[in-house]
């Protein structure tokens, strides 16, 4: 569903994505992990139309992205962005109904939505009247999620979208999306620095190093056929939750 | 986004149309007559005596003395901005009506005014043409009472104003027509009267109606060849006067064939040698002649600061709400545009930087006295902080937040509408405080064109040196500058979600 | 940090501190004499030859016209603002030294001043005192030369000017030293004259060198019961000139014993009622009797340009650096306490409520003529945009932020200083961007109470009708914010961190 | 070194901190954990005074917190905040090395100083000269925690220090900052989501909920003698890296 073919984007000062391919596979869940500064985030934006690559084609649903065509292509696209990008100057409500306001949808319509999505996300719809800057972090990143998912998008492009949850939120809104991904046949782009939850939501993995892929597999051949030793040590060096509960440094 | 922004255009759209349909003076145009009068003492006095006239037949009638020129009077009679006005039939003749060469007939002045949808009464009596004019008893004695009877005495000393020896139909013409052999010189006006006076001069030019005819015991030459035009005084009115304000035009045509020259002289002469005020030289001769008790006591201060009010606020509204239509889209297409921006940007500070009271005088030339060149004037110095504010509002915006705005798909405009103009609005509220500020300041420099306001009590405070008028302006355009910054703090606390609250 | 804010106050006070000390007219002071003169034809003329005179001798001499009344200039010459002004003794007596009761005689008088460190020339020649005058001929035929002479006709009509009359000094105590039997009646002056002519009247008081004595010749009747003080003209100078300008008092000293009453009469009325230009009538009066060549062409459009930057430049720099200096730390005390910041905001609104003008006019009582008032109007005037802006810009940095700087333990003034002020600089240049351009703008009225810059030339083109004389100071004040405006972007691209440029 | 004392913060639209007493061990390091919005933020901010309790007191180094002396002791305390908080209008390099030109430092000592905790935080030195916007997620929370670092402080409140960074830099950063935590005698209290490095890091943990201590114990001890279901949820939730590898739902 997403294309891109031949990227390359570079900043000022650097190369941020070296020529490189990747086919997002529609309705699958492809998760890009990979060093800080390795390009994550620059990928999403490129996929999005907000940058465009200095090289190369990127294409969405079969257009090429286009000042034309952006536009109506991002309605079918959610985006969270890695510091949630709340605007200070709405509350929490009318952050997540932005585009519901936009598209003109009825009062009725709009808090039904918000209902769904408040269950989905487990906040409590209370908060959505508190303006972001008396948000808790977790809780910005949920109305930030419920703001992508609003309109139902095809396609989903997730920058850290959990990564301010705690283990317990984090755990049941990861069961409860994996679920709508699948069942609703979501495209979705996960950015995450858990491994965990990578394995967990990838369908597809795909490594990024210093801008270039350096692996994409599902997670299984990717510990069992690693394409390099930095494969396996990305992969194998998180520490497990109570990894160190034996540890004998403790007192 | 559902709480309105008081950016709304709706907004100043409502205001501006309903200052622009606020009628001069803060009354009602329909019921109200507006006299308008030149800029000198006897066009003022007749303006008077209409206004006085009209108020006894209890039709509401303002007048806006000393408007300025024939020309702008004529403008502003077409235009609806008066009502009425005294005119001269010469000066319709040969200023206004030029073009036309009509004859110097009244009936035929009358249709060609029609057609333009302005009515003319008979001549009000006197005839304040050009003449020449010596000492009575200097005349008596030579027995001159005709310009011909000059030519017996080709040793009299003749003084002329320096515009009429050089103009074509001035004394080189009339000494023609009457064929005189007297050489003249040029004097100073001023000074002609007094040279009549001690004797240095015996015959010098002047209008008929000219104060220091009676002062100064004058005979007036009859020019029986008439080779002066004649300047018949008239009323000059709108047509439409006649369904709108029954009874209005019959009341001016009252004046008709009322005031002879001598009369006139007397009353020229009360308010400009006598200093006696306009209004009551006006109302007093009203009084005797139609046995009416019209009072011309001078407004009351309430009145005065009701007029001023209503003049200033039609100012500082039109003005600030045109300048926010303007001002906030050219600072956002300066934000927007890489390098129509800049250009914008230095265009408005250049305006800015003619000075107001140059920008002011430079108005007059293409647009005339009054309120059109003030409120442009107004609006060109308004622009600057709302330009500049809403551009640096809207440049201040944090990048991440904009990109978020984009990634959702919202269209130019509705970004606009609903993310950057709501968080650039404590900017731009800013500027337009700054601008209100500016602006209610700057109006007062409107009484210099013609535009009323506060700063006509000002301006008369600072001729005088009496810190009293001074005050009557200064005081009421500081509370209206704190209204007005109070309503927008109101507006501000309203509209703004309390999170953007200082 | 180590980019230097163009906030550093450092830099404001280097600006304030460089104007402060810039001369008027943007000469030299040391080396450049400043001639001052009161407002009426004769001390302008006299302080024209004053001005020739020291011009010829290659003394750098300028002159400043018409600066006010004799208290104003005064104390100009006493704070070093001019160096000599012409006066009269008996302004001197009665009013500059009078609570001193100094016996009049000039050396008494060059005592007293001395003290002050202020000089005075002998007597220039005429005594411009009060007097009573008749027409030459009616005295001639009456006998009459004195005052004294009046008592012989009891039934001439005397008409004196109201101050005249009313003053204890006046006609009463006239009547009485003299005694006259005779009533008199109160005109205006200017009618006095025309009344004299016209045989209306008789008798009237005047200044001993008005122009219109010779121009009706008249007969100034002596006083000899010396009842009029004397008002003898001289020059007063600061004795500091001796050593500043060596040269400079012995040539204004070539004036003294060399205008006799009738050749002043003369001169008055050249300048008064020719219109001759001061300039030329006081040069060729000094040409000739000194026998020098000075040409007092009118300045180039260059010199007076040069000279109506400086002043312009003096006026807005010094009233941008002061409300620079006051206008920020006004502004951060407004952002940072809880209820004096709204009281700052308010009053400062309030300031900038009262128009231009009117400030103007309010600032001359207690604060005099010239560039201290203009200077402190102008400060009150752009202060408000910049505390503004201050204010707005603290009060919109992002609290976390805030919060992140507190943590670190940093000092409220190193907060302020490293973090706050830097956030809000684009928004406190911008304030700063709208003060220029209002300052410039608002530096033009300057001209009305004699602080000069290019609003002299705007007023004489806007009184005169002459648009060229507007533009001579609209053109450069356009420049001259167009080039401010520029600077402050510089600095804004030089000194602020690429990430905070648009 | 740090104690609450029923201490109480209350927000407009709720409590935020219920009246709770907690003594953070000197030199040992504390983890806050805990569900979002259960107030781990908020005891941060009343540790270094940015809020004052509405009820209890807040005691540094047997000093309570006043405004007195609260200025001297920040100087001695690092803080990160939880977006990171870094000065958009100065380099990397001018917000780490902030404290250092406020106290006057010499250009070479700041330099020295800059380039051992870009060693530390793994930071490539180039970066420093870029603008916080320019810099990626991950990049900026490493200058955030060298500006916290700089004055080498005996006390460190770091709010999710670690959360955007890559696995590999982060379990780096743990190893590093663990040994100097504990070399240097360090007292440090860590807000995280991930159990794991709660784990790694806490000698004593908090668990948190709705504004009150759950419990607070050593990790074996939130195990093995859980005080309530909550405690053993909580802990028990978090997805371990490769849990899903045999996971039957992939295809
Ligand atoms: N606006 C910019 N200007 C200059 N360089 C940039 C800009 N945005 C990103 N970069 C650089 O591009 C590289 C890739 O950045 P990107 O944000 O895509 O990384 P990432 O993989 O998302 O990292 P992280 O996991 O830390 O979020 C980084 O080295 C970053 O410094
Ligand atoms: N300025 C504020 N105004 C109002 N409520 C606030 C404010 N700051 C925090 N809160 C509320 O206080 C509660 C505790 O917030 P806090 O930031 O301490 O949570 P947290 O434990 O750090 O959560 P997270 O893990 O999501 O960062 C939250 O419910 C939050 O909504
Ligand atoms: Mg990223
Ligand atoms: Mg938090």
């Amino acid at each position: 569903m997403i294309t891109l073919d031949g990227v390359r984007k570079e900043y000022e000062n650097e190369v941020a994505v070296r020529t490189l391919s990747l086919q997002v596979p529609p309705q699958q869940t492809t998760v890009l992990i990979g060093p800080s500064g390795s390009g994550k985030s620059t990928l999403l934006r490129l996929m999005i139309g907000l940058i465009t690559p200095d090289a190369g084609t990127v294409t969405v649903n079969g257009q090429p992205l286009s000042d034309a065509n952006v536009q109506a292509l991002r309605h079918r696209m959610g985006y969270v962005i890695q510091e949630g990008g709340l605007f200070p100057h709405l509350t929490g409500r009318d952050n997540a109904a932005l585009m519901a306001h936009h598209f003109g949808w009825s009062q009725a319509r709009i808090d039904a939505r918000l209902n769904e999505l408040t269950d989905l996300v487990q906040l409590n719809p209370d908060r959505l009247s508190q303006s972001p800057s008396e948000l808790s972090g977790g809780q910005r990143q949920r109305v930030s999620l419920m703001r992508a998912l609003l309109l139902d998008p095809d396609v989903l492009l997730l920058d850290e979208p959990l990564g301010a949850l705690d283990p317990m939120v984090r755990a049941d809104l990861q069961d409860d999306l994996r679920t709508i991904f699948r069942r609703l046949g979501k495209t979705v782009v996960f950015v995450t620095h858990d491994i965990g939850e990578a394995g967990f939501f990838g369908d597809h993995l795909v490594l990024l190093r210093d801008g270039a892929i350096e692996q994409q597999d599902p997670m299984p051949a990717l510990v069992h056929d690693p394409a390099s030793t930095f494969v396996t040590d990305f992969i194998d060096v998180q520490r497990a939750p109570l990894d160190h509960l034996g540890d004998e440094n403790r007192e | 986004m559902n709480t309105p922004s008081i950016l709304d255009p709706r907004f100043s759209i409502l205001i501006v149309l309903a200052l622009l349909t606020a009628p001069a003076q803060g009354q009602d145009k329909d019921s109200t007559l507006t006299i308008g009068s030149k800029k000198f003492t006897e066009n003022v006095l007749l303006g008077w005596m209409g206004t006085h006239l009209l108020q006894a037949q209890s039709i509401p009638a303002t007048h806006r003395e000393e408007l300025g020129g024939s020309r702008f009077l004529w403008e502003a009679l077409v235009r609806g901005d008066i009502d009425a006005y005294p005119e001269y039939t010469g000066t319709l003749r040969l200023e206004i009506l030029a073009d036309r060469s009509i004859p110097p007939h009244p009936d035929s002045f009358r249709a060609a005014l029609a057609e333009i949808g302005v009515g003319m009464t008979a001549p009000i009596g006197f005839n304040n043409t050009y003449a020449l004019g010596m000492r009575a008893d200097h005349a008596d004695s030579l027995d001159i009472e005709t310009i011909r009877d000059l030519r017996a005495h080709p040793d009299l000393r003749l003084g002329f104003s320096n515009e009429f020896m050089d103009r074509a139909d001035g004394w080189p013409s009339l000494k023609r027509t009457y064929n005189l052999s007297h050489t003249a010189r040029g004097v100073d006006h001023d000074l002609a009267y007094r040279g009549l006076a001690t004797g240095q001069l015996d015959v010098i030019d002047l209008y008929a109606t000219d104060a220091e005819i009676k002062r100064y015991d004058l005979r007036v030459l009859r020019d029986t060849k008439q080779y002066f035009p004649t300047y018949k005084a008239v009323f000059l009115y709108r047509r439409d006067l006649q369904t709108r304000v029954p009874g209005a035009i019959s009341t001016l045509r009252r004046l008709e064939d009322r005031i002879p020259a001598d009369t006139m002289q007397v009353l020229n002469a009360r308010a400009k040698i006598d200093q006696t005020d306009g209004s009551q030289v006006a109302a007093r001769f009203v009084n005797r002649t139609f046995g009416l008790a019209t009072t011309a006591d001078p407004d009351t201060r309430w009145e005065r600061l009701r007029r001023y009010t209503a003049d200033h606020l039609v100012l500082v509204g039109l003005s600030l709400g045109l300048a926010i239509l303007l001002g906030i889209p050219l600072g956002i297409v300066a934000a927007k545009r890489r390098f129509l921006g800049p250009t914008i940007l230095t265009v408005i500070g250049v305006i800015y930087t003619i000075p107001a009271l140059a920008l002011l005088a430079m108005m007059v030339p293409p647009l005339g006295l009054g309120r059109v060149p003030a409120v442009t004037a107004l609006v060109l110095y308004s622009l600057l902080p709302i330009v500049w504010t809403t551009y640096t509002g809207l440049k201040d915006l944090s990048p991440p937040l904009l990109e978020s705005a984009d990634a959702l798909g919202l269209p130019a405009g509705a970004k606009l509408w609903r993310i950057e103009l709501p968080m650039a609005a404590r900017s731009i509220l800013g500027g337009l405080k700054i601008a209100v500020v500016i602006n209610i300041g700057a109006a007062t420099l409107g009484a210099l064109i013609g535009a009323g306001g506060y700063g006509q009590p000002i301006l008369t405070g600072i001729r005088r040196a009496n810190l009293g008028l001074i005050l009557e302006g200064t005081v009421p355009a500081g509370v209206l500058t704190l209204l007005a910054l109070s309503l927008l703090e109101g507006l501000e606390r309203a509209l703004l979600p309390r999170s953007m609250q200082s």
